[in-house]
């Protein structure tokens, strides 16, 4: 009843701290005219566009009403989609339906982040935002100013990152020095990257671990940075994506779960009832029916790179985890021995991951560009060394418990 | 089912957050120019649609348009459409009443595709008529910034 | 090697703000239920009709089971450090909040480390974010026992539940 | 379509100025009445989808503090950031996909957090627009209305004619915000003006307010209700920005219409229409949509408010719930034009049901000058 679809073109912009020779609408562009031209499709065959970012970053509400016309988003249907950190993955998802639907043939999605056009560093508006209802009426009841600045000394979704890390560690017993050697791994596979922000050569795990701390474990050197940039993704259905490509990259299984919204309170300052900030069930369940959706039963061995949201290092070992493809604990093992490297047995994050490039509203679809470069055998430098026949894209967000997962593959599938 | 929980208003603290968009090159001169008292378009290569304020991408047939693809507009126009503004936004949400009603002109520009909205001046609510021609009012003294465009005015 | 340096042209900027701090927000009123439990040391937590479970501080609906939790349970003011963050020592100069150093308006002592901990109270099913004090950084651990340090008068506000010391 | 989708639940909050709830309460109750409404439980769910924007909400990742309310709780989840019938149009390709048989699509804004109004200026060009600063939604419908106006020679009175269909309209509705039954032409002409020619009510008040329905594939809609109201046709449609389109012109709503037309199959609206739930921001909108949508030729909207044609008693009614100026919570507004048209032809209407209703056309917008608009075409066999 459903029809396939696939991706068949991907653009990126080169990203970086500070695309100040740009404005937003031609950063945006930038993404879209080479998504269109890796796909050899012109604007008048696009049926549809899905597009997001986060708005609050770069103060600009419903930013594709004016820079849709520049991207050719103009006479046809725009879906805006945005969910947070996982905005990509959730416009990246948003661009299947349409196609699968069978309501449209062509798709645009795309999704950016300016977060230089933001006064604040590191865009800390958008961030502190997230909670602003919050707090001011949290503050209306005497909040103690201290409690705010241990909150605010290690920022909110750092915050849980944090937890996380601790709690991965207690449980798992891997050390920093693993979070090290997943940063230096990151930098290294984004310098083979030409899109990625954070590139350096040769990144060993003393380099990182010679950073200053932020909040153990975590030092700079693990942190992802702010980055400027967007990407875009051609979808399109069965018959048009086997005449405009020779090797699409196939939707083959996809979900989107939350867990309890936030793992630092709910709505009113309430508490929370998720007691370990690392299970991220909706990570597992969306795992499970993506996995179930495209037919793969065993993941460990079925799926052969995994592009992971990583803004922090500990988050690859603990979504690649979730994702099934280690189990309960093991991931730092693997990491130890070499296996998640871009010739390892499960290459995680080939491209750099997030922790190498955060353009926020447009990390989770980069994850799903990714993914589809190498089922298309199109990541160049980072291309991993054998047949991809499936890859996972994972996205973490909403606030810090909505996961995406999709899977793609170098056939439909069914 | 109804819930128990009533509502307390919560009272924000003052906090502004501040942006600063960069602007591209065309926009770049477009604004710079301004000091010359020069008003930029931008037309396309291809289809010949003119811009204000200049782009480089065309919205209409999606061409590239480059520096060499600017004009400069005589800075007159015709009057297409307008409004008398009895009240304003100031940033915070409230309207404010104005003193004085304000005119809002959506204007094209000679040799212009764009319709620009500028402020109306030197005239009376009641005079303003379609197809009105206009012009831009400098302020007295250009910066290159965008508020050296003080207004539009009836043409002399 | 280092990081790869990457130069670009930079254009002008124009600049706008949005005004944040005028938004009209609506709170529940739970925090005024929660506010008056601390001015008598106690912590007053939300019970699901449904499942059974106890957030501390209270949460108005269960989504797990799509109801409201219209119960009230004090919970024991004793509990278990269930996850928990380090600061390096915080320094003046390091840290803005709200536009304000807290080193600097006393807030934070010079070098000194803040500990955010996640705490489950006995009888609650949650997770209660707050600041572990007393402690040597050295010693706080996941599992370890915890007690309410109470603010020497209780004034009804949030600031009377200070963080947690060891028990 | 390749599959068959109905609605088969829905609800509404009673809309109002500054409502007396919390946001998560507010969306909270509408979910759980709209899966009483269908009969169903939370279980019952596939998928759930959000319509509600940061800069309306307030908050960034306006959606998240409110995944349990809408409950969304381990269910497979997203949010448009616009109006609720982007919301519904996405619900329906994920069913229409075949990976989901029922979802939720829930709406809301509460429009006493921030005026609408100024957030429409943070819509404009950053570059440009926003800089001028003369600008603003309500500014550009004025000279959109004054253009409109000039062209095909429509007077204020009819402006006034179409806010008292709408309003007194509005008055029998028991969700509606404005509730103001003996509304007069006069009234609505004394009434403050903001910019010339709109005036206080002309355009539609700033509501608090929140709508959700239940949305199910044909073989789960027949399991679910005797009175399924069909989704015959879609169409959305975005317009270039305001300064390179012509404002006076809702093209993106013409394209829109034509493609749901198409697919339900409708040739002559105003024959075959039974009633149209529209979103008219502003009095001037409405007839503006009236000739998008081809119920009358360009230019003739006037006329069908002179003769009545479109009251609740007229040949082809329109907005008989009272429509945006009966109340407007910004993204929930377009998906209350779905839940009323599902109310008509279920004969669910109550003090304003129009008779027969078997076919009925929904239309949501978004934008300033209404760029961005989505309409859907219903039927049933309920009433």
């Amino acid at each position: 009843m459903s029809r396939n679809a696939a991706i068949i073109g991907c653009g990126q912009t080169k990203h970086s701290s500070k695309r100040r020779d740009v404005n937003l609408a031609e950063m945006v562009s930038e993404a879209v005219y080479n998504a269109l031209e890796d796909a050899q499709v012109s604007l008048r065959e696009v049926d549809a566009f899905v597009v997001g970012n986060m708005q609050g970053f770069g103060g600009i509400a419903q930013p594709e009403q004016w820079l849709g016309d520049w991207i050719g988003a103009v006479g046809k249907p725009v879906i805006r989609i945005a969910t947070g950190g996982t905005t990509g993955g959730s416009v990246g998802q948003g661009a299947y339906y349409p196609v699968a639907s069978g309501l449209h043939d062509i798709v645009v999605a795309v999704a950016w982040e300016k977060h230089s056009d933001s006064k604040e560093a590191g865009a800390t508006t958008g961030l502190l935002h997230v909670g602003l209802g919050n707090f001011f009426h949290a503050a209306s009841y005497g909040l103690s100013l201290k409690n705010l600045v241990a909150t605010s000394a290690v920022g909110a979704a750092a915050g849980v990152a944090v937890y996380q890390a601790v709690f991965y560690m207690h449980r798992s017993g891997c050390s920093a020095e693993h979070f090290d050697m997943v940063a230096a791994k990151a930098r290294r596979n984004a310098a083979k990257n030409k899109y990625a922000h954070l590139q350096w050569p040769g990144c060993t795990p003393e380099d990182i671990a010679r950073t200053e701390i932020i909040a153990y474990p975590f030092r700079y050197g693990h942190i992802c940075p702010a980055s400027d940039g967007a990407s875009a993704i051609v979808v399109a259905e069965e018959s048009l994506a086997r005449k405009k490509t020779r090797q699409p990259a196939w939707f083959k299984g996809l979900a989107a779960f939350s867990d309890e919204e936030n793992q630092l309170q709910s709505e009113n300052f309430g508490g929370v009832g998720v007691l370990d900030p690392c299970e991220q069930k909706g990570c597992w369940i969306s795992a499970t029916k993506a996995y179930k959706m495209a037919g793969i039963k065993d993941p460990k061995k079925e799926i052969d790179v995994a592009e992971v949201y990583q803004p922090f290092p500990s988050q690859e070992l603990i979504f690649a985890e979730r994702l099934g493809l280690f189990d309960e604990g093991t991931a730092w093992m693997a990491l130890e021995k070499g296996e998640t490297d871009i010739d390892g047995r499960m290459p995680l994050d080939p491209s750099g991951g997030v922790n190498a490039t955060n353009a926020i509203g447009s990390t989770a679809l980069q994850r799903i560009l990714e993914c589809a470069l190498q089922i298309m055998g199109k990541a160049e430098e980072h291309q991993v060394p054998k047949k991809v026949r499936n890859a996972v894209a994972h996205g973490w967000g909403g606030v810090t418990s909505y996961n995406t997962v999709t899977v793609l593959g170098d056939s439909p599938g069914r | 089912m109804k819930s128990k929980s009533e509502i307390i208003e919560v009272q924000a603290l003052p906090f502004a957050a501040g942006f600063n968009w960069s602007t591209g090159f065309l926009m770049q001169r477009f604004i710079k120019e301004l000091a010359n008292r020069k008003f930029l378009g931008a037309k396309c290569p291809e289809c010949g649609y003119t811009y204000v304020p200049p782009r480089s991408r065309c919205g209409k047939c999606y061409t590239k348009i480059e520096e060499e693809n600017l004009i400069t507009l005589s800075g007159k126009g015709t009057l297409v459409g307008y409004t008398t503004a009895y009240v304003e936004l100031d940033g915070q949400g409230n309207f404010k009443d104005l003193k004085e009603p304000g005119i809002i002109g959506a204007i094209k520009l000679e040799n212009a595709d764009s319709t620009i909205f500028m402020p109306l001046e030197g005239i009376k609510p009641r005079d303003v008529t379609e197809g009105l021609k206009v012009e831009v009012q400098w302020q007295e003294e250009t910066k290159g910034e965008l508020s050296d465009i003080k207004c539009f005015r009836p043409a002399r | 090697m280092g990081y790869i340096k990457e130069e670009r042209p930079e254009t002008i900027a124009v600049e706008g703000t949005w005004d944040v701090g005028s938004y009209h927000y609506k709170g529940s009123k739970l925090l005024e239920e929660y506010v008056k439990g601390l001015k008598q040391k106690s912590l007053i937590g939300s019970f699901c009709p449904g499942c059974g479970k106890v957030i501390v501080p209270p949460r108005n609906l269960c989504g797990r089971c799509h109801l409201i939790m219209d119960r009230r349970k004090i919970v024991s003011n004793r509990g278990t450090i269930t996850c928990f963050i380090v600061t390096p020592p915080i320094e003046k100069g390091k840290l803005k909040v709200l536009g304000m150093d807290p080193v600097e308006t006393g807030l934070i002592k010079e070098g000194e480390v803040v500990i955010p901990v996640f705490v489950k109270f006995d009888g609650s099913d949650s997770n209660t974010d707050t600041i572990l004090l007393n402690t040597d950084p050295k010693a706080v651990h996941i599992g370890m026992r915890v007690k309410v340090l109470w603010a020497k008068e209780p004034q009804g506000a949030l600031s009377d539940f200070e963080g947690v010391e060891p028990l | 379509m390749i599959r068959r989708v109905a609605i088969v639940g829905y609800a509404q909050s009673h809309h109002q100025h500054n409502m007396q709830k919390t946001r998560e309460d507010m969306v909270f109750e509408v979910c759980k009445e709209a899966l009483h409404h269908a009969g169903i439980l939370r279980e019952d769910l596939d998928t759930v989808i959000t319509a509600s924007t940061d800069f309306l909400d307030g908050r960034t990742i306006s959606n998240v503090f409110l995944s349990m309310a809408v409950g969304a709780y381990l269910k497979d989840e997203s949010k448009v950031e616009e109006d609720g019938t982007s919301a519904l149009y996405y619900a329906l390709m994920r069913i229409l996909a075949g990976t989901h048989d029922v979802a939720l699509v829930e709406a809301h804004t509460q429009g006493s957090t921030f005026n609408p109004h100024q957030v429409s200026c943070y819509t404009l060009d950053p570059l440009f627009d926003r800089q001028i600063g003369v600008l603003n939604d309500i500014a550009a419908a004025a000279l959109q209305a004054r253009i409109y106006m000039n062209r095909y020679s429509v007077s204020e009175e009819h402006l006034a004619m179409a806010a008292v269909k709408n309003i007194t309209n509005a008055a029998e509705n028991p969700c509606a915000h404005r509730k103001m039954p003996d509304v007069s032409v006069e009234e609505v002409m004394n009434s403050k003006v903001f910019y010339d020619p709109i005036r206080e009510l002309t355009m539609s008040p700033i509501s608090d307010g929140a709508c959700a329905l239940i949305l199910a594939s044909e073989e789960r809609a027949r399991e679910i209700t005797d009175k399924p109201v069909w989704i015959e046709g879609v169409g959305s449609c975005q317009d270039a920005y305001l300064r390179d389109r012509d404002i006076s012109s809702l093209d993106s709503l013409k394209s829109a219409a034509s493609t749901a037309y198409k697919m339900a199959g409708v040739k002559e609206p105003s024959s075959e229409l039974d009633v149209a739930e529209i979103s008219e921001k502003f009095a001037h909108e409405e007839l503006m949509i009236y000739e998008a949508l081809g119920l009358c030729q360009e230019g003739q909207g006037k006329n069908l408010i002179e003769r009545g044609t479109t009251s609740r008693d007229g040949e082809m009614p329109v907005n008989p719930s009272g429509g945006a100026l009966g109340a407007d919570p910004v993204c929930a507004t377009g998906l209350i034009r779905v839940v009323e048209a599902s109310k008509q032809i279920r004969g669910e209407a109550g003090g304003y049901q129009v008779p027969g209703v078997h076919r009925a056309l929904a239309h949501g917008q978004f934008g300033i000058c209404a760029q961005k608009n989505t309409v859907f075409i219903l039927g049933g066999n309920g009433s």
